[in-house]
């Protein structure tokens, strides 16, 4: 997974559709990063807070238990065991250090469920940075812990009452609220999504979920996979990941929720600065998505996963909300890892490839994106029968 | 050149431009907001088409758009309005990339020609993305009229001032549309702009009271008044009640250029 | 730190106190773990299984804002950062992989909040035994959460109706069970506490956090620091890290809660198998024990920390209710880290300490024994005065 | 030897040994439980000395300790009042170390010797941990009765045999105190005590009925009957009713050695 062109473009996907207002902060990140990211003192320091704060590199587990139920190989990747429970610390330390390198004293941020908000406050409490989270009004109240949680890391948290006041909405805000203060504060987008060169940043923060991976199988005696497997909201778990393995013959496959399938509904469209595929009606405005998982409640996906669709290099499945939970108690019993609902989407999605499309034998990384700890109130609940 | 650079070219030696901005579709008679305003004074309307994530919009026009949203108003419901009215000054229509990437480039062009309008504006169409818009838009004699912000950078304001169609829109502000207690830096950008090209440069964004635009008008060839009278048709004013409304920015504007 | 006599004794403290029903397990459990830790191959697998499967090594990181506020030098180890959120994983891995060396099916636990619970429940999960975890009933409903997650584990929890409904209570109840199904059940203690070898053999399960803190700080190049400073409850987070100091010239300082302060309040006596010091009564019967964090309520304290007390080898110090919330939120804010109530316990002594007791300048070694994501809905309700 | 020790070897020779168990200070009055119990044909009476964490104790025994502590009850209070009753027939304490730990190992030998009873069982007190404790409370008279367990190895049952002192307590089955519906392995573990020692081995945990009683005295010298009484106390039987059922164990206990 090479760079895109200079304006961004992956293929005819991404870009920057941004108000004139905002291009001279995304071409002064552009810049920024670029430079950054050539600095090796930059990534040496990126690595570092990763290692020391993070809890990098986590380790592959080799899923025995579900391997022999499974008739496969498979093997995860532990991002569930990444400060903050995800994935989602590796872009955000990466967006923080870039802040303060670019010498802005603050950072926003949009949050669905939480993890991303709560990732960046987390981010800006250990680099003394000032911190204001996005979140639609809905999403504070489903989610009222990761408020408080935001709070205690000394971040503000604005409720979003725009629009459906979830996260799209948020994302909106942010972009509305950057346009104001561009100037002294950078916008920590929370996955592979957005303006150039947002896209591309947070996928190359992310590829040291890939890097790693790929040479933890290698102590395990695998040179290749046969498949890469992530859950897939806006993309980011999964591009980390896969940008691993671009170069290998392994098939990359992205789950995505059934009720927020970029790829298996979406058309062509223009949102949140980037052209993507995207939920929409027939007039093009957006349609909400709907998941089980708040992470994969986006109407749209990354700019680069529409163009690795289009090229056929990965493919794209969804899964139904009804057969999410049965993974994740599936992955819990036999390995003791409850993971967050958005990876069991990609666990499900290998339950019912097995044998399959996913013949047995095969190996399987499993890019175990985050832990369950945040969603299991809402398991018990609709498990009690309750929602 | 497309017909709109013509207009306001003529119009610039006679007055300064006041272009008040409404919702297309926010309630059944909205074509008659955009009467009374014209009757009041009005150069050019700026009328919106709704989009459902309005990214350079404040509550206020958001607000706006998710009522006619809710009263299926679409692009091409309000293409057809517009070509009922044919009204007798220039139209220019303000929407999201997204409505026209939908339905087409070059079928929005031609529907937006064909439907009499003048031309558009995109705000989250920036020039590094706009060629193909503007191509198949120019071939239907439809202005692509490009924004100006405090933050660009003189480079950038030679380009956009280079390309954009009809006026040059001049942020006053790092904001996104809604009212405010100024003209914030418009005169920095509009003394930008002049220093670049020879376009008509109108002020936008928070233009809220007839005072703020006779400010505008000492420096700049117009302003754009959205917010605040989008929130007058929030809370229920009628369009004989804008009319009163746009006829003192009208003064006002009229008021300004005699004294300059 | 050495092993105590053959008879589990540290001094006057340790022992075996248990039914002559119990006495044969608690031998072969005896003969069996030193058998093992004397293996390379058990060793290795229990290093193996931590590192792929439990996310060590955890980092030691510095925390550079704290120690800016505080005019020390602290370094924290993330036990934050193993998998299930604390220091507890260490210590059931090592317990479930001796149990199927000893070829049992089943593994018992007591738990409190249900830390040690769902840590048990998760590595029973991991290697296929079955998991019984008894619960007060008090807690079950405080904690239900808890019981849920340990439910998906495939575990069953059994609330317990005796005594007090809690932690101690839930301690007797395992043992009782345990007297009836020791042939094919290991009894999973959680602490370094229980009958000889428990708390050998837990401590030294839990040595691998000091093990790897004192190599760590070396990379930072800190060959001594002048504190070691750890929250006890059983005590066996702080037995881990003073492992690995016991023959250096720090100081070993251990953090009580106030209301669960045995060896500030306490009086030697003999519970659950061991001779100890305990919060009693006139009579010999024991107390309750009260903290806001329920890992810290336990009236007793692991016999080889009564000993190095006696020794004055490490000191033990007592922190109310009142300070804990704040130096939750300190560290929160200023290092991008929500520590678990027990752990911000140890926060709140250093907070006060800081330029006292401990002088300006020292270096410390703070054991972050627990992420504090089980506490925020308490927290929230504490700061809301809820409760 | 003990006092205890020259009594129960004298008891073996004329019948079944019969030892329920009642919680000292489970009511105000039961100190006429015990003396009904020794009309009706008990030999020897354990008396519990209630603990905050009965560990080798089911859910009965556990309801009446925790009574008994509600009524203050001490080692001190049950020894006061097990002097002024001044039984007939040998009484042993059960109760956890703590309680004597607590008040002192030399402390409670004298004041359970000066109070007349004979014995001790101390189930969370094993082999190893023994000695402090056997050495004063022999010297105070004081018996140390030891338990065998269905999974004490042959070499531990030859050491407790070696050591217990009155009787060894052959544990039924594997499991705390409480109600079972047979005598589980009880025949294999007196077997066993018998097998190293010869010294009087009763039967308790879970003793039931008269018949396990009768099933029990085949093979043993004795049953302890605790939580099928202490069950009936909790119920609200009276010393009087306690009586009825006492003899019903009696009785069994005797046919039993008649038809042996
Ligand atoms: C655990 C986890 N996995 C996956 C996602 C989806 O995001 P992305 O597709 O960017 O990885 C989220 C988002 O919150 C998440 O929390
Ligand atoms: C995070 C954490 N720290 C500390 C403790 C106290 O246990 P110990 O003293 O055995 O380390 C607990 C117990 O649940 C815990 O969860």
């Amino acid at each position: 997974m090479g760079p895109p062109d200079e304006g961004g473009h992956f293929g005819s996907f991404g870009g920057r559709f941004v108000p004139e207002a905002l291009m001279p902060a995304c071409l002064e990140l552009d810049v920024a990063f670029r430079d950054a990211w050539g600095d090796p003192t930059f990534v040496a320091q990126y690595h570092d807070t990763l290692r020391e704060f993070g809890g990098r590199p986590t380790p592959v587990t080799y899923l025995e238990r579900l391997s022999q139920r499974l008739g496969l190989k498979v093997y995860a990747k532990r991002e569930d065991l990444a400060h903050t429970g995800s994935h989602k610390i590796n872009n955000v330390v990466g967006q923080a250090l870039l802040t303060k390198r670019m010498g802005k004293t603050r950072i926003i941020a949009e949050t669905g469920a939480g993890q991303h908000g709560v990732a960046t406050a987390t981010a800006a409490a250990r680099l003394g940075l000032a911190c204001t989270v996005y979140m639609g009004e809905v999403d504070t109240v489903r989610q009222a812990l990761n408020v408080f949680r935001m709070e205690l890391l000394g971040a503000t948290v604005v409720p979003v009452t725009s629009g459906s006041r979830t996260l799209k909405d948020a994302v909106n805000e942010a972009l509305r609220e950057w346009v104001t203060c561009a100037a002294d504060t950078h916008y920590c987008i929370g996955s592979v999504m957005g303006p150039h060169p947002f896209p591309w940043m947070v996928r190359e923060f992310q590829s040291v979920i890939g890097a790693e991976a790929a040479s933890q199988l290698r102590d395990f005696g695998v040179t290749t996979p046969d498949f890469v497997v992530a859950c897939v909201g806006g993309g980011s778990n999964a591009a980390g990941v896969f940008a691993g393995f671009a170069d290998s013959s392994a098939q990359l496959i992205g789950v995505e929720a059934a009720g927020g399938s970029a790829v298996g509904l979406g058309t062509p469209g223009v949102l949140h600065g980037m052209r993507s595929l995207l939920l929409q009606d027939d007039h093009g405005q957006i349609e909400e998505a709907y998941s089980i998982s708040a992470g994969l409640d986006y109407p749209g996906i990354g700019p680069e996963h529409a163009y690795l669709a289009d090229l056929g290099r990965a493919r794209y499945v969804a899964v139904g909300d009804d057969v999410v939970i049965g993974a994740l108690q599936l992955l819990s019993e036999l390995e003791g890892i409850i993971p967050a609902l958005e990876t069991a989407h990609a666990v499900a999605w290998l339950v019912n490839a097995a044998g399959d499309e996913v013949p047995a034998g095969s190996t399987v990384l499993l890019n175990l994106s985050g832990r369950g700890d945040k969603d299991v109130a809402q398991v018990r609940s609709i498990l009690r029968g309750e929602s | 050149m497309t017909t709109l650079d013509t207009r306001l070219r003529d119009l610039r030696a006679r007055r300064k431009a006041l272009v008040p901005y409404f919702v297309g579709g926010l309630t059944s008679d909205w074509t008659t907001y955009v009467a009374a305003a014209i009757h009041a004074g009005a150069d050019v309307v700026e009328v919106g088409v709704p989009f459902s994530d309005p990214m350079m919009d404040g509550p206020v026009i958001q607000e706006g758009a998710l009522r006619a949203l809710g009263n299926e108003a679409t692009l091409e419901s309000i293409c057809h309005e517009l070509a009922v009215a044919a009204f007798e000054v220039p139209i220019v229509v303000m929407t999201y990339f997204n409505v026209l990437h939908h339905f087409g480039l070059e079928r929005s062009a031609e529907l937006l020609g064909a439907s009499g309008v003048a031309g558009v504006i995109v705000p989250d169409l920036a020039i590094e993305e706009a060629t193909p818009w503007r191509e198949v838009a120019t071939a239907a004699d439809v202005a692509t009229v490009l924004m100006v912000a405090p933050s660009s950078p003189i480079e950038r304001v030679r380009r956009i001032g280079e390309q954009s169609q009809g006026f040059v829109y001049a942020a006053a502000r790092m904001a996104v549309t809604g009212r405010a207690s100024d003209v914030g830096d418009a005169a920095r950008v509009v003394q930008s702009v002049r220093s670049v090209c020879d376009t008509p440069t109108y002020v936008g964004i928070g233009i809220t009271t007839p005072e703020h635009a006779s400010d505008a008008g000492a420096f700049s060839d117009g302003v754009i008044v959205g917010s605040a009278l989008v929130q007058r048709i929030l809370d229920g004013a009628s369009a004989h009640d804008l009319e009163g409304s746009i006829s003192s920015f009208r003064l006002a504007l009229d008021t300004t250029a005699r004294e300059a």
